[in-house]
């Protein structure tokens, strides 16, 4: 911890922070930049979230701008895009991705439209918060990673940290960003993952991969929390298996960071792909066709996939079989290597 | 029975102003002036006139498919008329034609639109208007979003929003009536009862007696209007408008009136129209009757109507060659309003489209 | 104003059988005989047990995320003791443990899918409900299918579907209750009112003073009722499911009631509870209410009251050693429910994560 | 043709339908069979559908079996489900493909999940029925091509018939296969595509594809409408190019035939997948990935994908220069061939 709250404009300060106090603090400090910004959803307000996302926020900017909405995620969605119309920049939160479903319609054919369907005159600058993704035990449909179906929905952006520091500087990307992102937030780092964050303004920009690790052998490819999974496996590779891994953080689904995909890749010529969500379509499909059609010639054995399997989110005591492990990504990469 | 809410036998009587013959009910004040009522019967006609064409221009594979507005042009214009365009906002299902004009659409990028150019979806700046909305329904959370922003805003405008009696089956006409409720946000929910979604009719879809009578249940009034009686539309809206720029909150409008042709130019309503039914509404024409009530008043004639179809007629045809002058669709125009900044992966299938190097 | 439905200033009084001090209303006949409240007491007295068990078995870490029945039993055992469990099905959110219960659901059942063991999820044959639903109001529109099919096989069943206040602002339960009203699907639409979604209190969920005012917009009747009286829940929910049996469509039943504690186990309700609201609800409480009724006519003493509690307490350990000695959860239950017969694709998944050959 | 509705219950006398009325057929010949089959949707029932593809049936079984239902599509799902577990079989419709997003939570949590959520107590034998895909100048939202998120469903099994045979065979298979099946009928292909199909009672099973054309130079792989014009793009690569394509149609995407595919692959070692949903997360994207992993030591070029472009579907006028045309599938092709 390097710096109080009075220091909070000056970037070089840094303290550290959980991923969740990192997102806090981004919606902290854009709602008090932009005046624009409006946070909207269920239990945002009085409670701050059930993650305590956005707590605090309500006392600061008053409950004109951080509004308790009835409970229903179509209207939420729907509401921001006539918020962003009149000229507001609403950053929604989805309790959870899960009951995105219920806002399917409005995120993928509304939103995601919108600029083009009015050809430019109505943009949407907005933010979809949400927390996806297992590994800690909730009740069903709350783990769920659904990733992939926003990837298939042009005009949107979908994005997802891996740390703190991201976390921060991508929210307030995304606030800013002209466009429409959705910005999944990895449930189970809310708490567990911290790090040095600047205390004052930055941004992470979308659409840029990031090597979290540099290696040799075997290029990890990850994002969200797959990509702490990654590094811990990393180390077992290291330590147990000689095996010096390679750790690419996406962040970016979309847009893609093709380049970056690229170089990690070419970087060993062995690629495995890691995600919790299910193998069929899921955001790994994506990344293996591109990186078959862009690496073709650099690969030297097929590309792995480490996922869930196709089956529905399992109660509690059954995820750890679903989710995938870290002795999963150690066992993927040594398929990969033995080839 | 124990239960404190019991539903009504019968709908109530629409709010009438005009009767079918014209005549004014005795002892109302319309809300409109008499040069009001003109132009709401000039764009009225522009309508019917505007739906033959376009019928033709479909047939001869020039338009794409359309939905008329004939019969119900009371219900749309009575109540865009009574917005101000230049703060308030008109958001559309498909069917709502002369509101958009009202808030200065230009009737050429209408055409643009069902000519199937990606032009004709430019809304221009300043036009007070969202996007024809085909999934149906959607448009009425993002209406009340659009109140509830100018309401933050305090801009004094108020939103319009128009859905048929299908849209309002759909869960999102439910949500956002709910969430304007509890905002009190400026909004009007224009309820478009033309008696059928598609082949479905109106008692299929909903056992409601009247569809306005879930108003209470969100905590705002609602109006059962005649919606075929432009004075009484025009009358009620303005009442609605009125409330909700004085910070009143929203209003249901069930205004009940009647598709007099197909759901659109695909359709083939003789296979589920009951005749006797449609022949019925035949007397009641929106048109005919404000005609009828101008002209027992001296203010219409039939040679003012000649001349006005006349002059409809050759604004229809130049919107038309306005229209027909925009540039051809082209490939570039996918990518072009997709995102602020096109990613550098668009770039490159834009260049794969277009035949050209990134 | 021009509006023929305007909504009330306030809600009507919930229908009430039982003062809170255990008084009959006058005039009143109660539709639960003695023996069927003593049953429902003792149902209600074993969920309030459970809760308190359920909480500590949380606290431990034995159990997962769970949600309290606490102050809610009246609600949930009135309205449930009105089914016939032979023909009559539940359709439960997730806080109706003791109705699940009277459709015969094991206890150890109930608690092994707390336990997070797949072997929970599996409802046994003839128990006529549907899994505790997570996503809020998805059930409804499954209920309204549920009673429609039991109608078209004209099996005399009649559906009750819980759901909360909440849950009632989901388009789904705007779809379902039009679907219901224009089917006349035998289903009863219990909605229990109990103050609270998470931390969002009912006048911020919806503005209508009454949520059971929505019924007549679908075309059937709406009732509130005191959710804290057994013997008004029972009567209320008798006549709704008689009415329903008989062919004459749904009841929407708001049943006003409160949450006692946190929304789960992973709440912090002082967040955001104003301890005075909930102080006015402690002496309200519906367990109580009943046994002064019973006591006041010698039918219930605090000697039983230790009886039943320890009779109670034994069932609720003998449930746990039951839900304890099931097969512990493996990576084949994954597999085992997904399809009919696993396709190839998932064989080779599941013998890749059992570690053997497909 | 060959027979007379007289004929009806045996197979091998056929006549020449179009998919819609091969479609029309197997609804009809399944309700007469089994009375626990019920149609509901919107439209369906006087109207016939607004592509009568459900012409007749109401007036034939009756106003209980066939229902008109309101405009809600969120509950025409919901309700099916309900139905189900009373014991019936329902086979809803939805209008357009695009309109499912409305339903999104209700197949994608709901149907395709409650055999699992229920441990097997609770099967959901539905059958969606769904028109999807472009071509023909809709309006908006009627054309999309949103068939790859429902692949990213475990429990739901997603299928499309490139023609009228497959089309009455595969959803005779599908009302009667125990599990969700979303059903999804080539819109153009409606009226266009037409063949001889068996008057009587036959079933095409579900998971299996189909090789269409054999070929020796490039594999293309497709479905539903893409299948024919693959057909096509064949007869201009032999004609115009010597070039001989193998042409598989995929029929079911979810159990996906990988057998098939890899076999499909061998034969060329070139691969062109084609499709009208959009390049990002399109399920090209997973046929990519498998083929790559499963295929890998096969594949002499890296896998083309032909595909709309990341983009919304457009207006009617720019139609064509978004949904792949023959001229792009070639074009793919000789890119995979030049390698
Ligand atoms: C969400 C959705 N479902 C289905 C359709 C297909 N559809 C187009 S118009 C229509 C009927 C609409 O009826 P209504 O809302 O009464 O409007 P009207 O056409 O009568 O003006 C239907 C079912 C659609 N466009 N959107
Ligand atoms: C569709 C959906 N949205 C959000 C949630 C998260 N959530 C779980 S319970 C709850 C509040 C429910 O309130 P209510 O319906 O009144 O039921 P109660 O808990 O009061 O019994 C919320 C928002 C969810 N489970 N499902
Ligand atoms: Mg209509
Ligand atoms: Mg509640």
């Amino acid at each position: 911890m390097t710096a109080t709250t009075n220091h909070a404009d000056t970037p070089a300060f840094t303290e550290t922070m959980t991923m969740i106090e990192a997102i806090r603090d981004a919606l902290t400090l854009e709602m008090a930049r932009d005046e624009r910004v409006v946070v909207l959803g269920e239990d945002v307000g009085v409670l701050g979230g059930v993650f305590r996302a956005t707590d605090g926020l309500q006392q600061r900017f008053g409950e004109r701008r951080v509004i308790d909405t009835p409970l229903a995620e179509g209207v939420i969605i729907g509401a921001a895009v006539g918020l962003a119309v009149s000229g507001l920049i609403p950053v929604p939160e989805l309790q959870f991705l899960g009951f995105g479903h219920q806002a399917f319609h409005q995120i993928g054919q509304q939103v995601a439209r919108f600029r083009f369907r009015s050809q430019g005159r109505h943009p949407m600058p907005i933010t979809i918060r949400s927390p996806f993704g297992g590994g800690v035990r909730t009740p069903e449909l709350h783990s769920d990673a659904f990733e992939a179906m926003y990837t298939n929905t042009p005009g949107l952006k979908v994005v997802t940290p891996a740390d703190a520091y991201d976390a921060k500087g991508m929210l307030l990307a995304a606030i800013r960003d002209p466009d429409p992102v959705l910005f999944l937030e990895p449930l189970r780092g809310y708490r567990l993952v911290s790090g040095e964050v600047p205390t004052g303004d930055y941004m992470v920009p979308l659409g840029r991969s990031n090597v979290v690790r540099e290696g040799d052998d075997v290029t990890l490819i990850a994002y969200s929390a797959a990509v702490q999974m990654c590094m811990k496996a990393a180390g077992v590779l290291s330590s147990e298996h000689g095996v010096s891994a390679h750790v690419l953080d996406l962040r970016s689904l979309v847009p893609l960071d093709v380049e970056g995909l690229v170089a990690a890749v070419e970087r060993t010529g062995r690629v495995v792909i890691v995600h919790e969500a299910p193998l069929t379509s899921g955001f790994g499909a994506e990344l293996a066709a591109t990186i078959q059609r862009e690496a073709f010639y650099s690969l030297q054995v097929p590309i792995e996939r480490v996922t869930a399997p196709d089956t529905p989110y399992p109660l509690g005591g059954t995820e750890d079989f679903y989710v995938p492990q870290i002795s999963d990504v150690v066992r993927g990469v040594l398929t990969a290597m033995e080839r | 029975m124990l239960a404190q809410f019991v539903p009504d036998g019968t709908a109530p009587s629409p709010i009438q102003y005009l009767a079918a013959d014209g005549a004014l009910a005795e002892g109302v004040t319309p809300s409109m002036s008499d040069d009001e009522v003109r132009a709401g019967l000039r764009l009225m006609m522009l309508t019917r006139a505007f739906d033959t064409k376009a019928m033709s221009l479909q047939r001869q594979g020039r338009f794409g498919t359309f939905s008329q507005v004939t019969g119900q042009e009371a219900s749309i214009v009575g109540s865009a008329s009574a917005l101000d365009p230049r703060i308030d906002w008109v958001v559309p299902q498909y069917r709502e034609l002369p509101a958009l004009l009202r808030q200065g659409l230009p009737l050429s990028s209408f055409m643009l639109y069902f000519m199937g150019n990606l032009a004709g979806s430019r809304i221009p700046d300043n036009v007070n208007i969202l996007p024809i909305q085909i999934s149906l329904a959607a448009q009425i959370p993002q209406a009340v979003g659009l109140a509830w922003g100018l309401q933050l805003q305090q801009t004094g405008g108020v939103v319009i929003v128009y859905f048929g009696d299908g849209a309002s089956s759909e869960g999102d006409f439910h949500e956002a009536c709910n969430l304007a409720g509890v905002l009190k946000a400026p909004v009007v929910f224009m309820l478009s009862n033309n008696g059928w979604a598609i082949s479905t009719p109106r008692h299929k879809q909903s056992a409601a007696t009247s569809l306005a009578a879930r108003a209470p249940g969100y905590g705002f009034p609602g109006v059962v209007v005649d919606g075929n009686d432009l004075l009484a539309v025009h009358a009620v809206t303005s009442e609605a408008v009125a409330r909700a720029r004085a910070g009143e909150g929203p209003t249901l409008i069930e205004s009940v009136t009647y598709r007099m042709g197909p759901h659109n130019t695909a359709d083939d309503p003789t296979r589920y129209v009951v005749a006797s039914e449609l022949d019925a509404w035949k007397p009641l024409d929106p048109i005919a009757r404000v005609q009828r009530h101008l002209t027992a008043r001296g203010l219409w004639s039939d040679d003012q109507c000649q001349v006005v179809e006349a002059e409809l007629s050759a604004e229809i045809e130049e919107a038309l060659v306005v229209a027909r002058a925009a540039p051809p669709p082209s490939a570039s125009q996918l990518f072009d309003h997709v995102y602020a900044d096109a990613p550098a992966t668009m770039l490159r299938q834009r260049a794969a489209r277009l035949g050209v190097t990134a």
